[in-house]
């Protein structure tokens, strides 16, 4: 009998996470017996999503990974799973301790935080204003990056970050948004989008607004998606992990614990051609460094991912 | 002499009705025939089938001896048949011009509506209907009777033949009848064939030359004008004579029951006092738009008088909502049957038992058995037609609908019942019916007010006459000295003038 | 006199009513009120008025089309999709299938309307529905990304012709076409006739059903062409876009003082209302007020424009005394 | 038979009988409909049939139901509220904020429900004080409340509901029946006997059917429809009660787009969207029949997108189908 392995992302449909769903599928045919269920709401909303958690219950599936829209809502649906049998992780966007049984990060947060001011900084050797714009403002992984970035904002000098706006991952918000930032802050110098669908929309904001040169874009976002706007200059870096091994790893993990190991402080978890994972207090793990593109080397990417 | 247009063996049914079987008609040019016959008896069906507005089942239409078929309104007035329908069809955001020309607008070379020569053709035609305003102003500025003028002028704008005129004066006033008479008049020089359908043979013996005649949706008599009486008519129409028409009983009028003194609104009306005795009749007439329907409908708390007092047997009585006058025991029939009596889509014992409801229910909760009760006893006693009781009102004809509109408001037992209208829009037969109801609840010690705008009802049933005019009281009458002519007078305010009141 | 011209004509006091609201902003951030902003605040609001339009005619026919932003979407999607199968294929020819499309999918709204007569609230509810999910069977939820669109393709809208992009011309001259389809053709005028009086307008010769029927393919074929430009300006198609936009574009007729009961509204005053909107939405930022304040303000002024639109609309009472009218 | 409709003294008080009327009634189509898919849930998935799991598919309709209720009389009397989804979330806000201040649960339920009766005061107030027309003060009040929420909250989330009061969203009852269930079935009752058999469910079908005449025959409109914007925002506060405690937090984005499925689900069940006809009976079907769809669909893991075409579908050609059949025997009877 095949072992089922629900992979549950925000929504259907976004680059980020068909990617993911390719490296889970990946990681199926790599075991054999293993059965992935790639699933989610339509738009990214917690209700959504439990919805679907309470029918893969109702499958009894034997894990779900789960990369969640809010951290605190799914967490009776996800501890019912739990009661149920079910073992239960989250990756990506993470949930409230006691609704999983590890978090898979796809990074440090501390290194996402850091890495997302240093490339506006790498381009900035006289400092100026620089501006966020996030995803909504529910999003767990977002907000975290965020406080983790303010913390370190001090080691680069002259670096001043002047608001913090949401597009809530909708591009037409995003890009409404930046022209605020645009508007509001005329000596802005770059927008920091740590989110792929709100990266893209500034870029394209910028570019309309005749900004590219003066503003750059940076932040997290597909290789995919951005090759474009690399080109033409509207962003001169940006970083990512690499989505499939998320989901490959997500998927790893998850057989693992079925087939009886163990997530607890201290504990190593395999994640196959990935390696191992270690967990910390929080029973959370980190995956491996964000890796950054820029015109050098996107458009090899960009098929890719 | 050739007819302007003939119909031959119409035949319409609508799903459980045959409004029309078989029936035929002819109109000639330069002579006005009158439509007669009761309620429901498909009148205005024959005048949707002349306007294209409905299809007949079989038959055929002739204009100028050629079969012709009028799928669509405009097809119609295209073929030279332009009506006055009994309904107001007209659009209230739309300018007086637009609404005059809508369908069949002027346009200028590209297709485009020709502003212009639309607002100088609205102009020209109001003039020849004896009506001088703007015809850019909207329509939802004028009263009503400039609103009949412009239905009026929209008829006249399509060069027709045949003039359809569906109760035309059922609207208007004294003065407007008398000018819709001589239009008329100015029609028949012209050449055009009239249809004229009314139920008052004063009209109709005054300006119509042939008469057709239809029961339930058959054809039953038609001729000249000259050759009949008014019982020959009211006989074919009914298919019997009517007795008495106005069966006023003698009845010993007793205390005073409703007393009222020094009502007022900042708009509407002002100064009414008046009493009313336990089993009299005390008749409202009027002009249209008097003002009578409005200070009635303060009475029973719709709106808000500004002063004033109510005394209901003695005790004073403040009333702000239609549910507070039920309670005290005034309950009024209202003016418009469709809008503000019946509820059209509900059962008929709902319908009825709707203000009574505190009665037949038990602490909040319904007792259908109770409700049937009451809505069989005064359905029963008013002689009400239906299949059954839990059938939408809206399946019954016009007259049966009126029936469960004042069962509704007996089924409360009233001290004092208002009848606004009672018979307006209702045939000869189910009158008499109306009429006789009221007499026999006055001798049952009931007080009755009835609102009325036909002097021969008014003189009719009326132990009492009050008129009013422009929101005030303009005379007083008892049944004695009752003529027409001080009704009329008082009416449009004849004596007033004399004491020359700047206007 | 001044005041009481205001207070009849609803569209000159929304007009006001623009004017002190951008007043206002100008106090705290003069920057905003400079042409080029202004102008680009209207570029921003170009297919809301668009939609406003379209959401006009339906409404005056005294219907409701809550499938606007759905087929926006749909015939967003099938443009890109389009566009990223042919890059070569003309643009024009794609605004124009898009338009077919639009007009194809309020053609069946209305087809639902009049030959079934199904309310209009619950015809569009459902299509609403299907048409956005029609995209998920479409593309299995994939976006389609700016890379993917012909440069062609996402530069229509910002090409500027005569300093103001395409996409402020292309709003301009719908608003001319429907300023000369409600005010000079018989259709226009049926909108209104539809609307203030059904009962009437058929004995008028003009067929109820058939109207709404026209208004719908009229707000289906603006849906369309709004679909192209939304996601030619994003650079982006999804299964998402606009999602809860319709309830924005009925704001809009309703703060233009367009009545939900039919038969009352202009061209200007939804273009009005969309603008409100729009300026509402562009300041809210740049005055540095929280984004999270911005719902509540919309919400707010909604309700006002529809307190203020019922008091304007209230029927002058019939008086009857002849004092009272002197007055 | 013929000569008792003839004579006129004798009109009986119904033409069907009990039976013939139940059949030809909406609910009958309902019924098939439900039976229909939950037969074919139960062929296409072996873990439908299960109790614990139709336990669970419950939850995907209860507190959307609750407000069908509330929403069915609304509408049955020519209004509509589109605010219900965010009176859901400006409550959760409140009683987040309350928690943050240390109330408990006794507590948050009575703030749950006054501000879900605070909201639906707004909307009557603003309806029937003013004589605004529904759908555009809701849509109003729809972006107000839950504006509100965005500004109490921002990107913040409200936790640390206190243990006792996760039952209302995840308690159980008894067996496999959850509180939510429970009080889904106690408010169908309710609702039920108050719109069929009580003097004010008469009122509220005699506004929907004719307001003006219903004013001119006693009933208070403005009261009664008043009390039916109260009773939204009250079921509003209680279905925000159980869903926040469902979920165990509050964010301001809570039960979006909630509105035009709820509208969705009465609707479905029958009740006329212009007013002055429905049932109680027929939303309860309708509830039962989309929380199925969408857990039967769940079940084979079709995306929420697919279901609700479905559920669009269902609704037109539910509409539809007794239209059409009339027009097909009007046809056949000629
Ligand atoms: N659209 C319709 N659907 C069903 N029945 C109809 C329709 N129009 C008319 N009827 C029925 O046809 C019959 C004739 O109605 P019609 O309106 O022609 O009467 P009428 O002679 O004009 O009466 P009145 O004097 O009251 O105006 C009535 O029984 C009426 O109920
Ligand atoms: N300007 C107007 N526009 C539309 N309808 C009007 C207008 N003026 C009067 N009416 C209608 O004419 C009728 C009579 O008006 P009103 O009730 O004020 O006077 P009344 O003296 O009570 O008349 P009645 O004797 O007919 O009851 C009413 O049905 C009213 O709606
Ligand atoms: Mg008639
Ligand atoms: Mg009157």
């Amino acid at each position: 009998e095949n072992k089922k392995i629900a992979l549950v992302v925000k929504a259907l449909g976004i680059g980020f996470f068909e990617a993911a769903n390719k490296g889970a599928q990946e990681a199926a045919k790599e075991l054999g017996d293993v059965e992935v269920i790639y699933t989610g709401p339509t738009s990214t909303t917690a209700e959504g999503q439990i919805e679907v958690i309470n029918s893969l219950i109702a499958q009894k599936v034997d894990a779900i990974a789960v990369s969640a829209n809010d951290t605190d809502a799914l967490v009776p649906a996800l501890k019912k799973a739990m009661d149920r049998g079910i073992k239960v992780i989250s990756w990506d966007s993470g949930v409230a301790k006691e609704g999983r049984m590890m978090h898979l990060n796809p990074s440090s947060n501390a290194l996402i935080g850091n890495m997302i001011i240093k490339l506006a900084a790498d381009n900035l050797p006289e400092g100026g204003d620089v501006a966020v714009l996030s995803a909504s403002a529910t999003a767990t992984n977002q907000n975290t990056w965020i406080a983790e970035m303010k913390k370190v904002q001090a080691n680069y000098k002259g670096i001043n970050v002047v608001a913090t706006v949401y597009g809530d991952d909708l591009a037409d918000k995003s890009y409404r948004e930046t022209q605020g930032l645009i508007q509001s802050y005329p000596n802005l110098k770059a927008i920091i989008a740590p989110t792929s669908v709100g990266i893209v929309a500034a870029a394209q904001a910028v570019t309309d607004a005749g900004k590219v040169g003066q503003i750059n874009v940076t932040g997290l976002g597909l290789p995919s998606e951005m090759a474009g706007h690399v080109k033409s200059g509207a962003s001169k870096s940006f970083a990512i992990w690499n989505p499939i091994d998320l989901g490959y790893s997500a998927t790893m993990i998850a057989y693992d614990l079925i087939n009886g190991a163990e997530a607890k402080p201290g504990a190593e978890l395999k994640m196959g051609r990935m390696g191992t994972v270690k967990l910390d207090d929080n029973n959370e793990g980190a995956m491996a460094d964000p890796f950054v593109y820029d015109a050098k080397n996107v458009e090899e990417f960009a098929k890719i991912f | 002499m050739k007819p302007a247009i003939t119909l031959e063996g119409i035949s319409k049914s609508f799903p459980g009705v045959r409004a029309l079987s078989d029936v035929s008609l002819a109109l000639y040019p330069g002579s006005v025939t009158a439509l007669i016959g009761e309620n429901g008896a498909g009148k205005s069906t024959l005048v949707k089938i002349l306007t294209g507005i409905y299809q007949p089942d079989s038959g055929v239409i002739r204009v100028a001896d050629e079969d012709v078929t009028f799928p669509t309104a405009l097809s119609a007035a295209r073929a030279g048949v332009t009506a006055i329908h009994q309904e107001t069809v007209l659009f209230d955001e739309l300018s007086v011009a637009e609404n005059i020309f809508l369908g069949h607008a002027p346009r200028n070379r590209f297709g485009l509506i020709d502003w212009k020569k639309l607002n100088a053709d609205a102009q020209a035609l109001l003039q020849r209907a004896g009506a001088d305003f703007d015809p850019t102003i909207r329509l939802r500025d004028l009263g009503i009777a400039k609103k009949h003028l412009v239905a009026i002028a929209r008829a006249l704008s399509v060069d027709a033949q045949v003039v359809i005129m569906d109760e035309p004066t059922a609207a208007l006033s004294h003065k407007e009848i008398h000018e819709l008479y001589a239009l008329i008049e100015r029609l028949k020089a012209d050449g055009k064939a009239i249809l004229f359908i009314s139920h008052k043979f004063d009209e109709i013996f005054r300006i119509a030359d042939r008469y057709t005649v239809f029961r339930d949706g058959t054809l039953v008599g038609e001729g000249l004008i000259a050759d009949v009486s008014q019982d020959d008519l009211v006989r074919m129409m009914v298919g019997r004579a009517v007795g008495s028409v106005y069966p006023k009983k003698a009845v010993a009028i007793g205390e005073p029951v409703l007393a009222v003194s020094g009502y007022r609104h900042p708009t509407e009306f002002e100064d009414i006092s008046f009493e009313l005795r336990r089993g009299e009749i005390l008749g409202f007439y009027g002009l249209v738009g008097a003002g009578r329907s409005e200070f009635m409908q303060s009475l029973i708390g719709i709106t808000r008088p500004s002063a004033g007092a109510v005394r209901l047997d003695g005790e004073v009585l403040v009333i702000r909502s239609p549910a507070e006058a039920i309670r005290a025991g005034i309950v009024y029939v209202p003016e418009e049957r469709g809008r503000q009596g019946a509820i059209i889509g509900m059962p008929i014992f709902q319908n009825v038992t709707l203000p009574s409801l505190s009665r037949t229910s038990r602490s909040g909760f319904l007792k259908l058995a109770n409700e049937f009760a009451l809505a069989r006893e005064y359905t029963a006693r008013l002689d009400l037609r239906a299949a059954s009781l839990d059938q939408d009102v809206g399946t019954l004809s016009g007259g049966n609908q009126q029936k469960v509109v004042i069962a509704k408001w007996l089924a409360t037992k009233p001290k004092v019942i208002i009848l606004d209208e009672p018979t307006k829009g209702i045939d000869i037969g189910s009158k008499a019916a109306v009429h006789a109801f009221m007499s026999e609840l006055a001798s049952q010690g009931l007080s009755v007010i009835m609102v009325s705008s036909e002097i021969p009802e008014i003189m009719g049933m009326s132990d009492r006459v009050i008129v009013m005019r422009e929101g005030r009281i303009a005379g007083r009458f008892d049944r004695a000295e009752l003529t027409a002519e001080k009704l009329v007078r008082a009416a449009a305010g004849i004596e007033t003038q004399v004491n020359g009141r700047a206007a | 006199m001044m005041a009481k011209l205001l207070l009849k004509n609803r569209e000159l006091l929304l007009l006001a009513a623009i004017a002190v609201l951008v007043a206002l902003i100008a106090l705290r951030f003069p920057a905003f009120v400079t042409v080029a902003n202004l102008a680009g605040v209207y570029n921003d609001t170009s297919i809301l008025v668009i939609l406003a339009l379209g959401q006009m005619a339906v409404i005056l026919t005294r219907c409701i089309d809550l499938s606007m932003a759905a087929n926006l979407a749909l015939c967003g999607m099938v443009a890109a999709m389009l566009n990223a199968a042919f890059p070569g294929l003309p643009i024009p020819l794609i605004i124009l299938a898009a338009m077919a499309l639009g007009a194809l999918l309020g053609t069946i709204n209305g087809a639902l309307v009049w030959k079934l007569d199904i309310p209009p609230i619950v015809v569009t509810l459902g299509t609403l529905t299907i048409y956005r999910g029609l995209i998920f069977l479409l593309t299995d939820g994939k976006w389609i990304n700016a890379h993917e669109m012909s440069d062609a393709f996402k530069a229509l809208p910002r090409l500027e012709l005569a300093g103001t992009p395409v996409l402020s011309w292309l709003s301009l001259l719908m608003i001319a076409l429907m300023v000369l389809v409600m005010g000079r053709t018989p259709l226009g005028r049926a909108f209104y006739a539809v609307g203030g009086n059904p009962h009437a307008a058929v004995y008028t010769g003009i067929d109820v059903g058939r109207t709404r029927f026209f208004a719908y393919c009229l707000s289906g074929t603006l849906a369309g062409l709004s679909g192209y430009l939304w996601v030619s300006r994003y650079a982006v198609a999804y299964v998402d876009i606009a999602a809860g936009f319709e309830l924005d574009i009925i704001a809009a007729c309703v703060i233009g003082g367009i009545s939900i009961a039919g038969g009352i509204g202009s061209v200007p005053g939804a273009v009005l209302g969309a603008l409100f909107l729009g300026v509402i939405k562009n300041a809210l930022p740049v005055i540095n007020i929280s984004p999270f304040a911005q719902m509540a303000i919309s919400g707010t002024v909604i309700i006002i424009a529809v307190a203020v639109n019922a008091r304007a609309e209230r029927r002058k009472g019939r008086v009857i005394l002849k004092k009272a009218e002197a007055v | 038979m013929a000569d008792a409709q003839i004579s006129p003294r004798n009109i009986p008080d119904r033409l069907e009988g009990r039976g013939v009327r139940l059949l030809k009634s909406w609910e009958a189509l309902l019924v098939v409909v439900a039976a229909a898919i939950f037969l074919g849930n139960s062929l296409a998935s072996p873990y439908f049939l299960d109790p614990w799991n139709l336990s669970d598919a419950t939850f995907n309709f209860t507190e959307k139901a609750m407000i069908a209720f509330a929403m069915a009389l609304v509408i049955i009397s020519g209004e509509i509220d589109l605010s219900v989804a965010s009176i859901i979330a400006f409550a959760s806000t409140a009683m987040g904020y309350a928690v943050q201040l240390g109330f408990d649960t006794p507590a948050l339920v009575a703030i749950g429900l006054g501000v879900g009766l605070l909201c639906g005061t707004v909307n009557g107030l603003l309806i029937t004080g003013l004589g605004l027309p529904s759908i555009v003060v809701t849509i109003g009040t729809m972006s107000l409340f839950r504006g509100l929420s965005f500004i109490v909250l921002g990107d913040q989330a409200f936790t640390g509901y206190p243990e006792s009061f996760a039952w209302f969203g995840q308690g159980y009852v008894w067996w496999v029946f959850s509180f939510e269930f429970a009080l889904f079935l106690l408010l169908a009752v309710i609702y039920g006997v108050l719109l069929h058999k009580t003097n004010f469910g008469r009122a509220v079908y005699a506004i929907g059917n004719n307001q003006t005449a219903a004013l001119f025959s006693g009933v208070r409109v403005a009261r009664v429809k008043f009390t039916l914007f109260l009773l939204t925002g009250l079921m509003a506060g209680l279905a925000s009660i159980c869903l926040t405690s469902r979920l165990g937090s509050t964010r301001p984005s809570i039960a979006l787009g909630w509105e035009l499925e709820i509208v969705t689900m009465v609707v479905l069940g029958g009740v006329n969207i212009l007013g002055g006809s429905g049932t109680i009976p027929g939303v309860v079907l309708a509830a039962l029949i989309m929380g199925m769809v969408t857990f039967g669909f769940g079940l084979l893991n079709v995306p929420g997108i697919v279901m609700s075409i479905f559920i669009g579908l269902l609704l037109i050609s539910v509409i539809a189908l007794p239209i059409l059949w009339q027009r097909a025997r009007r046809r056949l009877a000629h």
